[in-house]
């Protein structure tokens, strides 16, 4: 067995190693010849993207998607996922842009580039009645609950103490589930989506104890499509001039834009 | 607000069920090809050949399915192929399949005695026509209830391709638990809708097992 | 540009993947160790307990085996919680191991069990011994030794079935990669990492298995 | 006085009745070797003495204990006679000094250095000492079959049930077990045995049995059954017709 083992593994390292990909030249002109943009967005995350009854997903993400396929003029595919693997998704080419409402940070930053911001986001800690914290400082001896990879992860990450336990779960779903089902007590999340949920008579109520930080969602994209970059932030920028951006803010988050967005 | 009555939820969790049948039907089929393959290389005579089959074995049942669904996701991807993710899902499924399938397959041939091998060999047949005549036909006959037993556990493995993102049974209950938070009730439902795929073929690879085991002991 | 696989994160995130390879280990054993405590005992009442459990047995079997171990973990951590059973996720992703591998090794020794001779049961029933006392120190070493290629067989499929578990943010391996690669968006290299890890973990319990065999069962032939 | 007593014993299996109402005493220290054509019945009397078949009419007693249904009754009946198999029945994970030992410690809660004492003593008396540490499969049948006797000796029974006990044996295998049981027989132990071997049945027994159809057929001194049958169907049996 001993044998056979090492060259299974030495096979699989040996055709590892021999890898190495190109990534396409120019995403926009790929976009254009195709005829499609491919765009990932998220169908946990009320009121970004979430499932109607028919499990189609809707949201403030979703429109923004169309929007951006229709003054391309191209037809759009909408690809779900998850908080994280949405940055893979789109590494490895199987999405052309992520409008899930991303949080841009260096780190981010250094594998892939952000458009303007087109959605705010002030992400906070939220809990029911029974629970008091007002301050990052108070979270000591409580669980957290978090989705992998996303920006209350990272911020969060850095700032709490060791006696804090932060529990990461896959996708928004899971984070969820588990503060309604009781699992954690506290849940990282942005105030738009725990007012979401709020507004669906949960068994247990994501109240607001503290905002973490104010991130804007942006549009996230590969790094050097210059071509791209520049018309997504045109469509951004046409939208908030021409009140769409505010319309799709009404109808999701039922308050205007911020005046600094 | 969206509001899901049982019937909404239940619906749901059906459509959805239609994906977790046809990729568990693309997987065990595809899987059921490479396996053959696959098999055939192991108990070939060529020492090269009978080792990459082995490796290839090892590799696919030594690892989890869950990290092969990640690789063939996320790989694929590298190597310049966008892949939606049934395809992934349908790839790493079938390879996964194709490694056991092997296997137990193996252990048929392997079954038929000996004697069976030279019989035919001294008849003149050669490897392949041994194969195709003689040990195949009789292999086949005690192949049948440990391969539909195993085609539960393909079904089940479709459940993980919800991780990668492919929409099937398993996903649209996570996301029927966050739209309704009732979890006790939709993954109740979830796991009644896999047991009610996945008992019959249990139960029929119990029932063809114990009338080739009669059809043995009759011998 | 073009992709390079890049391996340079890996220093930064050993303790990470170590930790990660702690709690597998951890489920694995005393899932095994548990599990097929429990599917003995489950395999006892199936062949030879009281009739009014065997239903029970066989309820229990035929659903684990027939629904998938993520809906199970699910179920026991989302879904339980509203009928009062709350659990960490630790406790939930271990309950759930010992849970499926309880249904399957249940299957498993009762094959071993129902190919034990009926003369070795009537040797211990003419010796005076009750039918309990028979199965343990007659029947049950025997059959163990039967089935173990089998039993081990299983285990090593449900520790590697185990992955699923950082679905529920048990902080296993398989959480350990999808952690690093949420950090270091190299998916795939981290995956790949992992994998050998997986496939390493898996060759060595195999080994551990066969020696465990090796030595619970000193003479190699059994009655058949 | 007696030590086994059976009284109109019938058992049924389905439709078919196997035993048909058997009477039988065996004196303390009695020799009696059952005879029979197969299927005449003479297993299954032997497998209910020891309680391994239910008897769905009459009643079986051993030395005052009962044959009835029950784990107790049953260990009562079990702990005053013993029972050597056709197929030696040894525990293949148990060396053969193991095999004699368990049930005294496990159904006599016997400290392990007296059942050790009494294993060595009894594997010693079936001329097996030597081979105290061997497992099963590495002793020829007969050995086997010694060993099971010891292990059913250890448990001091006042009587031993030998269901065809050196049937399964090759030939020159058969004598080494049979001069056990001779041995057995004239330290006066209690044996009741079905057996093909009519020359040793003629010389060790006090009495023979012989069976037909499920009843008892003829029953005597082995000199009167053997020599001179009084039934046409036990003279078919010897040969005789």
């Amino acid at each position: 067995m001993h044998r056979r083992s090492f060259i299974t593994l030495a096979t699989l390292v040996a055709a590892t190693i021999g890898l190495a990909v190109p990534a396409q030249a120019d995403a926009l002109a790929d976009i254009e010849a195709r005829g499609t943009i491919k765009i990932a967005v998220p169908q946990d995350f009320p009121p970004f993207g979430s499932v109607g009854t028919d499990l189609q997903p809707v949201g403030y993400d979703i429109d923004m998607a169309e929007l951006i396929a229709e003054k391309l003029g191209v037809e759009l595919e909408l690809v779900p996922v998850t908080s994280a693997n949405r940055i893979p998704y789109l590494q490895t080419g199987m999405v052309d842009l992520v409008i899930s409402s991303l949080g841009k940070n260096p780190e981010r930053e250094a594998v892939i580039d952000f458009s303007d911001a087109y959605a705010p986001f002030f992400n906070g800690v939220f809990g029911p009645d029974t629970v008091t914290v007002a301050a990052i400082e108070d979270l000591g001896g409580y669980t957290l609950g978090v989705t992998r990879g996303s920006v209350e992860d990272l911020e969060l990450t850095e700032l709490v103490g060791d006696d804090v336990t932060i529990q990461r779960y896959e996708d928004n779903n899971g984070t969820i589930s588990s503060f309604l089902s009781g699992q954690v007590e506290l849940i990282a999340t942005g105030n738009v989506v725990a007012a979401a949920i709020l507004e669906r008579n949960p068994p247990i109520r994501p109240e607001l104890k503290f905002l973490v930080k104010n991130s804007p969602c942006y549009i996230g994209m590969n790094k050097d499509e210059p071509e791209l970059m520049a018309a997504v932030n045109a469509i951004i920028a046409d939208a908030k001039a021409d009140g769409a951006l505010e319309a799709i803010s009404m109808e999701w988050l039922e308050q205007p834009l911020p005046a600094d967005l | 607000m969206i509001e899901f009555t049982l019937w909404d939820i239940l619906r749901n969790l059906l459509l959805a069920t239609r994906w977790t049948i046809l990729l568990s039907l693309v997987s065990f089929v595809g899987g059921g090809i490479v396996g053959l393959v696959v098999m055939f290389m192991r108990i070939s005579a060529n020492k090269a050949v009978a080792t990459a089959a082995r490796a290839y074995i090892e590799l696919f049942q030594g690892t989890p399915l869950l990290m092969q669904l990640f690789l063939a996701f996320f790989g694929l991807a590298l190597l310049g192929m966008t892949v939606p993710a049934w395809l992934a899902a349908g790839l790493a499924l079938i390879l996964w399949t194709a490694s056991f399938l092997a296997e137990i397959w193996r252990g048929c041939v392997e079954a038929i005695a000996k004697g069976q091998w030279e019989a035919s060999a001294s008849l003149g047949m050669g490897r392949i026509q041994q194969l195709r005549y003689v040990i195949l036909p009789q292999a086949l006959r005690i192949a049948i209830p440990p391969t539909v037993g195993f085609s539960v556990q393909v079904v089940k493995g479709t459940a993980l391709t919800s991780i990668i993102g492919f929409v099937e049974l398993t996903k649209a209950g996570t996301a029927v638990t966050n739209a309704t938070f009732q979890p006790f009730t939709v993954y109740g439902l979830v796991a009644l809708i896999y047991f009610a795929l996945c008992w019959p073929l249990s139960r029929t690879s119990q029932v063809l097992e114990r009338k080739l085991n009669v059809a043995h002991h009759n011998h | 540009m073009g992709y390079q696989l890049n391996f340079g994160w890996l220093p930064q995130y050993l303790p990470v993947l170590i930790d990660g390879i702690g709690v597998t280990i951890y489920l694995m054993a005393v899932g095994a160790v548990l599990g097929c405590l429990l599917g003995t005992v489950c395999a006892w009442t199936r062949a030879l307990g009281p009739n009014w459990a065997r239903p029970v047995v066989v309820a229990y079997v035929e659903l684990i085996r027939n629904t998938p171990f993520m809906i199970q973990l699910f179920f026991i951590f989302f879904g339980l919680p509203s009928l009062g059973v709350q659990m960490s996720e630790l406790e939930a992703a271990t309950l759930a191991m010992i849970v499926n591998l309880g249904a399957y090794s249940c299957e498993i020794i009762r094959a071993g069990i129902q190919a034990t001779p009926r003369g070795q049961f009537e040797a211990g029933a003419s010796l005076a011994m009750t039918p309990f006392e028979t199965f343990y120190h007659v029947v049950l070493i025997p059959a163990l030794q039967r089935i173990w290629p089998a039993l081990s067989s299983q285990i090593v499929i449900v520790m590697l079935g185990s992955a699923v578990v950082s679905q529920i943010a048990a902080q296993d391996l398989s959480y350990a990669a999808n952690f690093i690669q949420s950090r270091n968006f190299r998916a795939f290299e981290t995956y790949i990492v992992s994998t050998l890890i997986y496939l390493v973990l898996s060759i060595l319990l195999r080994q551990v298995l066969a020696g465990i065999g090796w030595a619970l069962f000193p003479k190699r032939k059994a009655a058949r | 006085m007696s030590l086994i007593t059976i009284t109109e014993v019938k058992k049924r299996f389905g439709d078919n009745e196997v035993l048909k109402g058997i009477n039988l005493d065996v004196d303390k220290g009695e020799v009696i070797a059952i005879i029979g054509k197969s299927g005449s019945g003479k297993s299954t009397l032997l497998r209910c003495v020891n309680g391994l078949e239910t008897i769905n009419d009459g009643s079986i007693s051993v030395a005052g204990a009962q044959l009835l249904p029950g784990e107790a009754a049953l260990k009562a009946l079990r702990l005053k006679i013993g029972m050597i198999f056709q197929s030696f029945n040894l525990f293949p994970h148990l060396s053969a000094g193991r095999n004699v030992m368990l049930s005294q410690m496990v159904v006599k809660k016997t400290p392990k250095p007296q059942a050790e004492e009494m294993a060595r003593r009894m594997l010693d008396r079936v001329g097996l000492l030597h081979k105290f540490d061997a497992y099963p499969d590495e002793l020829s049948g007969g050995q086997q079959q010694r060993v099971a006797i010891a292990r059913a000796l250890a448990m001091e029974p006042l009587g031993l049930l030998c269901d065809e006990i050196t049937s399964a044996l090759d030939p020159e295998l058969v004598n080494e077990v049979l001069a056990v049981v001779k041995e057995l027989a004239s330290e006066g132990m209690t044996l009741l045995m079905v057996t093909h071997e009519m020359r040793f049945a003629r010389d060790v027994c006090d009495r023979v049995v012989f069976m037909h159809e499920g009843r008892v057929h003829e029953i005597g001194a082995p000199d009167t059954v053997f020599s001179n049958p009084q039934t046409p169907e036990l003279k078919q049996f010897l040969g005789m017709l």
